[in-house]
C-alpha cells in the first residue's frame, strides 16, 4: 500500500476530494498546514509597518491506498489541484507496511 | 420650529388622545425644567441609539465568515461617521427644513437656540435644545445605512458601498423621511410611523435589497442545481452581544422617539413604549425559538437573535398605543416573519448575509400595517399607501445607485479576492490571525 | 397604590432616617416634575439592569467551553424573554397585588395610571409611571434566572430549562418576593434587603444549586478518585466584558432600588449608592486577586471576574447605610468568600460551571448578614430569619420542579451528546465553525 | 465648596459667554430641581465614563496577542478598582481639597451633603450631590490608568504595573489636576482643558511613554538592523467594539464635564457638546481612512479604530465652544496625527502596543492647542506652558517610580515567559484554550 | 523502526495514550484532523438551509517505535480506539530509516 | 528521497527555517501540532484546582529532499532546533517513493 501526501491550495481542496471518489476511494485525512516554497506571500502592511508572510496556508491531503491505484490518484490529484500558477503543491508518496481499520480489524488492503 | 411642530403633528395624529392630553398636562412643569427634559431624553435615548451602531457592527462581525470580518468592522465604523458627516451637511436640513412636502432644502445644518438669549431661558411651552434633536436624528439615519451593510457582507468593495452610504444618509432617506417627520405629503394624509418601521427600518432594507440583487450572491451561495450552501456565521456569541445591543439600544430608538419628557403623560407615555418595545422583542424570540423548533426540530440561535430583531422593527411603527397583549402579539407575529422568510430568500436566490431583508424590511412592512390594530386614527389605506410609496422611492434610487456604481468603478470583488476573503484584500489583515486557519501563530 | 407603599415601608425601614426626611424635603420640588424623575430613574436604572441580561450571557459564553457556547447563548436570550412573559402574565401581581401576607394575586398586569387624566397630572405627592415600575422590577426577575443558567450549562437540555424557567419566574420568585418587597411577612417582621442579595441573587443560586445537584455534574468534571478536572472557560475576554457589562448594570440594579429620584435627598442616596457599589465591587476584586496570589501565586482572571461580581452581590443588602469604608469592608469579604468558595464546592463535588453559587448564594447570604453593620434598624435574628425563610421555600420548590421534570422529559443531554456538545444536539450549529477544531475552514 | 468653585471658574473661563449667561438663566428653575438635574448628569455621565474601561479592556485585549489577552483583561479590571480605592484614599483631596496652587490636601475622601438637612434641601443656587461628583471625577482618573495599560503590554509584570497605577492615580494624577481643575496656578493664570485632553489623556500617554521607553519593547518587536516586526492584534471585533464603547463612554467624558444640567442653557451646551463630540470622532474616522488609503492603499481597521479615539481626544479639551466645522477640523487632524504618528514611533523604537501615545499624547496636545481656534478666553502661550508644565511634571514623576521599579522588583517578564506569553505564567491560563494554538482541545 | 500513524476518534485520544504508555512508549505527536470516510457528517441546518458537513473532526496520532514494539503497539490503539462504530478509523504503518533526538543528537531507536 | 519529518519547539520554527534554507532548501511544510513525551507540561490552576497539561504545543516540519541532501538537512535541524532542554523534539526520515510537482507535474528530484 502507498500513502499518497499532497499539499494543495486549500480552495482546490473540494475539486481533490471529488476527483479521488470519482476513482472509488472511500477515506481521506485532511489538515491544516502552512507552506513554505517558491511563492512567496505578500508584503501585508500592519499599522504602517510592512512585514512580510512567510507561511502560506495550504491543506495537507493523506489518503492510503493499494499499490495498483497510486499512480491514477497522483495524477488525479495532480490534475484536480493544477492552477498553473505557482504555489500549487506537491504530492509525495510513501510506503505503507501495514494498515488496520480500527472498528474491525481487518488489515491490509481492506482495511482501506 | 417647523420640525418640531411637524413631529408634533405626526406624534398627535400617532398617539391619538393620550398625546393630546398631554399638552395641556404639562403646565404643570415650568418651561424651563420641561426644556431640560426633553432634551435630556433626546441626549439620554440618542445615547442609547448610538450605540446600537455597535450592535449593527457586532451583529454582522459574527454572521459573517471570519476571512470578511474585520471588513465588516470596518465598514461599520466608517459608515456610522460618513452618515453623522452627510446629515449635518445635507440631510437634516433637507429632511426638515422648510419641507415643501417631497423635500426639505439644501443646506448645511446649524443649531443654535434662539429660546436662549442674553436674559437667559425665554421660550414658553415645550421646547428642547435643537443640537439634542439633531444627534438623535442623526443617530437614526447611522441605523439605516447599517442595515444596508450586513446584507451585502462578504462580497460588496467597500468604498463603493461608502459611496452608496454618503448618497443614502444624505439624500435618499431625508428625503423621504421629510414626506412624513418632516411634515410632508404623507404626513398630511395621516401616514403614521411612530419610530420608523418604515421610514427607518423597511428603507434600509429596500436599499438591501436592491443591492442584494443588483450585487448578486456570494460565490458559491448558490448551486446551479438550485442547491444553497449555508455559510455558517463565524462568530455567534459576538452575534448574540450586538443583539442584546439593539434590543437595549431600542428603548432609546422608539422610547426617544416621544419626542419629549417634560411631562407627566410624556414620561408615562415612554414607560409604556419601553414596555411595549421589550414585550414586543420577548414575543419574537418565543415564537420564533418554537417556530423554528416545530420546523427543524434545533434551537438555531441566529433565528431567535433574528426573531428578537424582527420583534422590535414589527413595534417600532406603534409602540406606544397597544396593550401589552397586542405587542406580544406584534412581536410574536414579527418572529414569525423572520423565521419563514429567511429560507424564502434563499429560495428567490438572493443572498442576505445577516437576514436583514426578513428583519427589517418584511418585519418593517408588518409594523407598520399592525398600527391599525391599536392606533384608531391610522388607516390601512394610508399605511399601505405609505409602504409602497417609500418602497417604491428607495427602491428605484438604491438601485439607480447601485447601478452606476456597478457599471462604473465596480462593486464587487474579484473571485480570487473574494475566496481568499475581503479582509485581505480590502484591509489588508486578519480579523483573528491566530485561530483556526489565520497566519499569525506558525 | 398597595405596591407602592409596599415598598416605600421597605425603604424606609432600611434606609432609615435620611429617607424619612427625604419625603418632607420633596416638598419643594413640584409633584409633576416629581413624578418625571421617580419615572425616570425607574426607566434609566431599568435598561442599566435589562443589559445584565447581555453581561450574564456573555460571562456564561465566555466561561463554557466552545462546544456549548452557542447553547449557552440560546438559553440567556430565551430566558431573557420567557422571564418578561411570565412576570407579565403571573409574576408581578402574585409579588405586588393585594399581598396577604405570604403571596399576592394571580392576574395579569396591566399598568394604568390614574393620576394622569383629561385634566392633566392630578397626583400629588411623590409618584411614578406604573409601567415603568413594572419595566424595572421585570429585569430584576429575569436576573435571577440568568444566575441559574450559569450554574447548570454545558449538560442541561434547553426545554427543561426553559420550563424550570417559567415556574422561576412567574411562581417561584414571585411568591418569595412578595414576602418582603410585597409587603408580606417578612417586610412586617422588618427584614431588610434594599436591592436583592437574598431576594434576587440567593433564590437564584438557591436554585441553582437544587439544579447543580439534581442534574450532576458534568461528565469528567470529577474522577472516581475524588479528583478534579477543571473545563477551562473558552472565551476570557468575553467574560471578562460580562463581567464590565453586569458591574455597570448594577449601578441601575441598586441605584433605582432607591425607587425615587424626585428630591434631592432621593438623588443624593442614589450618588451615594453608586459609589458604595463601585467600590465594593472594586474592594471585591482587589481581595481576591490578592488572595489568589498568595494561595496559588497566580492571578486567576475568573477569580478576579467573580470577586468583583461578589463584592457587588455583597452590597446589594444595603448598598446606602454604610460609609465607603463600610462598602470596601463588606466588598473585600466578598471577594474573599469567591476565593475561598469556588473550591470547596468542587470538593463537594457540586458543578458549578460559572461559579455563580459561589457569587450569589454565598455572597447574597454574606450581604444580608452585613445590613446589620449600617443599618440600625435592622435586626440580626430577623435578617436570619429572612435568609433561612427563603433559602428553604427556593430550594424546596426548585427542587420539586427539577426533580419533576427529570423524571419526566428528563433533564439531561445523552452521554454522547454532552462529549460532543450541546451546540450540536440541541441548536445544531458551532459557535466558533472556524476557530481551533471548528468544522467550517477545511 | 471650593472644588465647585475651581470648576466653575474654569468652566466660566473656558465656556466663555454663553455659560455665564447659565447662572441668570437657572434661576427659573427651582433649586431643589436643579440640584437633582446636575446630580443626575453626574451619574449619568458618570456610568458612561465609567463603561469606558471596558472599552479600554476590549480595545486592549483584541490588539494584543492571545497569549497575552488574559493579563491584559486581568490588569484592566484590577487598574479600575486599583483606581477607584486611591482616589478614595489619597486621590481626590489631593486634587481638590484646599488646593494650595500646587495640590490639594492628603485626607481620605468623605462625601457629606450640607444642604440636605433634617428640614430638607436647604441649598440655593445650584449644587449636586458630593458622591455624584466623586463618582464622576472618579472614573476620570481610572480612564487615565486605563491608557497606561496599553502602551506597555505584552512584556510588563502585572505587581509592578499595579504599583505604578497605585501611585499614578492616587499621587501623579491627583497634583496635577489640582493645577487647573482643583483651581491651582494653571487655572489662575487661566489654561483651559474643558474635559481633560491634557490633564486626563495626555498625563496617561507621558506616563505611557514614560514606562515603554524604561520597559523597552517587546522581544522582537524591532530588528537590529531597524527592521520592524508587527505583531498583529489577535481579535479585530474586539478592539472595534472597544472603540464604539469609548465613543459612547465619550459622551459621558465630554457632556458630563458641563458640570451641571439644571438649566436650559446648561442642558443646551451639554447637547452641543454631544454633537461636536460625535463630530470630531466621524472626522477622525474618515480622515484616517483616506490618509491611510492614500498612504497604503488599505484600509487598516485598527486606524479607523485610533482614528476615532484620536479625533474625540482631540475635541476633548474644548468640546463646546466649536460650531460643527471647526470639531470636524479639530477631529480630521485628530485622525491624520494619529497615522502619521504610529509609524513613527516605530522609527524611534518605541513601543505601543496599542497606539495609545499616538491618541492619548499627540491628540491631547493638539486639541489642548486648538482650545484657541473656538475659546476667545484661551491664550495660546497659556495653553503651551501648560502642556509643557504637566508633561514635564508626569514624564519626570513617572520615569522615577517607573525607574526605582525596574531596579527594585523589576518590571518585565523574562524572555522565556514572554515567548510563551504573560497568562502563562503570570495567570495560569489561557484566554482562548481551544482556539488556533490552544491547549484545550486535543 | 517504524512510524505508526492512526486516525481516531477525538474522544479516544485519553484511552490511546494510556494504552500506549502502559506498553512503555514514552513519547507521540498528535494532531487535529478532518476525516472524509464512511461515516459520514451529519446534515445540519443553518437557517432553515440544509448542508451536508462532510469533514468530521478526527486525532491523527503519530508514534515512532522499534520495529519489534510495532505490532503490538497496532494492536494496542486498535483496542483503545475501538468503539465497533463506523468512522473509528485507521492506523497505518510505514518505515524510519533514521531518528534522531534533537536534544542529545542520539540517533536510531535510542531517539525514541 | 527522503520526508523529513521534525518535531521541534514553536519557538524554533524561524531558526529552522533559516538553517534549511541555507542548505538551498526551497520548500517545506509546518502544521500545529501538540506533542507528549518526557517533558512534562507544568500543573497548570484553574479557579482552585490542579490540572496537568499532558500535550505540548510543538511544530512538525516536513521537507522532501534528494537522498543525498538527507544527512545534512537532519544534522541542520538538529543544530538550528537544539536548546539542550528536554522537549527539544525529534526529527524522523522516511523513504518518499514518489514525488509530483503539481504546478508543472515534474517529478523526482525535480518536484521538489
Ligand atoms: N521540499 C518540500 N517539502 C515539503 N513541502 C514542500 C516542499 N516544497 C514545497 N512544499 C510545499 O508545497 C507548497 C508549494 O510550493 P511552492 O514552491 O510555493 O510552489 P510550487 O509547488 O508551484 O513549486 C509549499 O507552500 C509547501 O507547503
Ligand atoms: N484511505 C484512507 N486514507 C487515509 N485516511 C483514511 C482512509 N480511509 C479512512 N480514513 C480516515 O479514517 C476515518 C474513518 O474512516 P471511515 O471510513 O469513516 O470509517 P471506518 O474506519 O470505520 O471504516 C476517516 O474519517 C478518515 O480520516
Ligand atoms: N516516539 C515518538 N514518536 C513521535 N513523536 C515523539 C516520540 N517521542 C517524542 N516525540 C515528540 O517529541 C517531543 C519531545 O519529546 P520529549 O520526550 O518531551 O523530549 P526529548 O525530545 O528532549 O527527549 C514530544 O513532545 C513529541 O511531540
Amino acid at each position: 500500500m502507498k500513502l499518497i501526501m499532497a499539499i494543495v491550495k486549500p480552495f482546490k481542496l473540494d475539486e481533490v476530494r471529488e476527483s479521488l471518489t470519482a476513482l472509488g476511494i472511500q477515506g481521506l485525512t485532511v489538515s491544516e498546514v502552512k507552506g513554505f516554497g517558491r511563492q512567496k506571500g505578500q508584503t501585508e502592511i500592519y499599522r504602517g509597518a510592512e512585514y512580510a508572510v512567510n507561511f502560506l496556508p495550504k491543506v495537507k491531503v493523506e489518503v492510503a491506498v493499494p499499490d495498483d491505484l497510486a499512480e491514477q490518484v497522483v495524477e488525479a490529484i495532480q490534475k484536480a489541484a493544477n492552477t498553473g500558477r505557482i504555489g500549487d503543491g506537491k504530492v509525495f508518496v510513501l510506503d505503507v507496511s501495514q494498515a488496520v481499520r480500527i472498528r474491525t480489524g481487518e488489515t491490509g488492503n481492506d482495511a482501506l | 420650529m417647523r420640525k418640531f411642530f411637524g413631529f408634533s403633528v405626526l406624534t398627535a395624529v400617532t398617539a391619538s388622545v393620550t398625546i393630546a392630553l398631554t399638552k395641556s398636562a404639562s403646565a404643570a412643569v415650568d418651561p424651563e425644567t420641561a426644556f431640560i427634559f426633553n432634551t435630556l431624553s433626546f441626549l439620554m435615548h440618542g445615547f442609547l441609539v448610538m450605540w446600537m451602531a455597535a450592535g449593527f457592527c457586532m451583529l454582522e462581525a459574527g454572521l459573517v465568515r471570519t476571512k470578511n470580518t474585520t471588513m465588516q468592522c470596518a465598514k461599520n465604523i466608517t459608515l456610522y461617521s460618513v452618515a453623522g458627516l452627510l446629515y449635518w451637511l445635507v440631510g437634516y436640513n433637507l429632511m426638515y427644513m422648510d419641507v415643501s412636502g417631497f423635500m426639505g432644502s439644501f443646506a448645511i445644518w446649524s443649531g443654535a437656540d434662539d429660546v436662549i438669549t442674553a436674559d437667559g431661558f425665554t421660550g414658553d411651552g415645550t421646547g428642547y435644545a435643537a443640537s439634542s434633536d439633531w444627534f438623535f436624528q442623526m443617530v437614526f439615519v447611522a441605523a439605516t445605512a447599517s442595515i444596508v451593510s450586513g446584507t451585502v457582507a462578504e462580497r460588496v468593495k467597500v468604498f463603493p458601498f461608502l459611496i452608496f452610504t454618503v448618497l443614502l444618509t444624505g439624500i435618499i432617506y431625508p428625503i423621504q423621511g421629510s414626506w412624513t417627520w418632516g411634515g410632508g405629503w404623507l404626513s398630511e394624509m395621516g401616514f403614521s410611523d411612530f419610530a420608523g418601521s418604515t421610514i427607518v427600518h423597511s428603507v434600509g432594507g429596500w436599499a438591501a435589497l436592491a443591492g442584494a440583487i443588483i450585487i448578486g450572491a456570494r460565490t458559491g451561495k448558490f448551486g446551479s442545481d438550485g442547491s444553497v450552501h449555508p455559510m455558517p456565521g463565524s462568530n455567534l456569541p459576538l452575534a448574540t452581544l450586538g443583539t442584546f445591543i439593539l434590543w437595549l439600544g431600542w428603548f432609546g430608538f422608539n422610547g426617544g422617539s416621544q419626542l419629549a419628557m417634560g411631562s407627566a403623560a410624556d414620561v408615562r407615555d415612554i414607560a409604556t413604549i419601553y414596555v411595549n418595545t421589550n414585550m414586543a422583542a420577548a414575543a419574537g424570540v418565543v415564537a420564533a425559538v418554537i417556530l423554528n423548533q416545530i420546523i427543524y426540530k434545533k434551537l438555531d440561535l441566529t433565528m431567535a437573535l433574528n426573531g428578537a430583531l424582527g420583534g422590535l422593527v414589527s413595534i417600532t411603527a406603534e409602540p406606544l398605543a397597544p396593550g401589552i397583549g397586542t405587542a406580544v402579539l406584534i412581536g410574536a407575529i414579527g418572529g414569525i416573519l423572520v423565521v419563514v422568510t429567511v429560507p424564502l430568500l434563499d429560495k428567490l436566490k438572493i443572498d442576505d448575509v445577516v437576514g436583514a431583508i426578513p428583519v427589517h424590511l418584511v418585519c418593517g412592512i408588518w409594523g407598520t400595517i399592525a398600527v391599525v390594530l391599536s392606533n384608531d386614527g391610522a388607516s390601512f389605506t394610508t399605511q399601505i399607501i405609505g409602504i409602497v410609496a417609500i418602497g417604491a422611492f428607495v427602491v428605484i434610487t438604491s438601485a439607480i445607485v447601485w447601478g452606476v456604481l456597478k457599471l462604473t468603478i465596480g462593486l464587487r470583488a474579484s473571485e480570487e479576492e473574494e475566496f481568499l476573503g475581503l479582509d485581505r484584500s480590502e484591509c489588508g489583515l486578519e480579523a483573528y490571525p491566530e485561530f483556526g486557519g489565520g497566519s499569525g501563530r506558525v
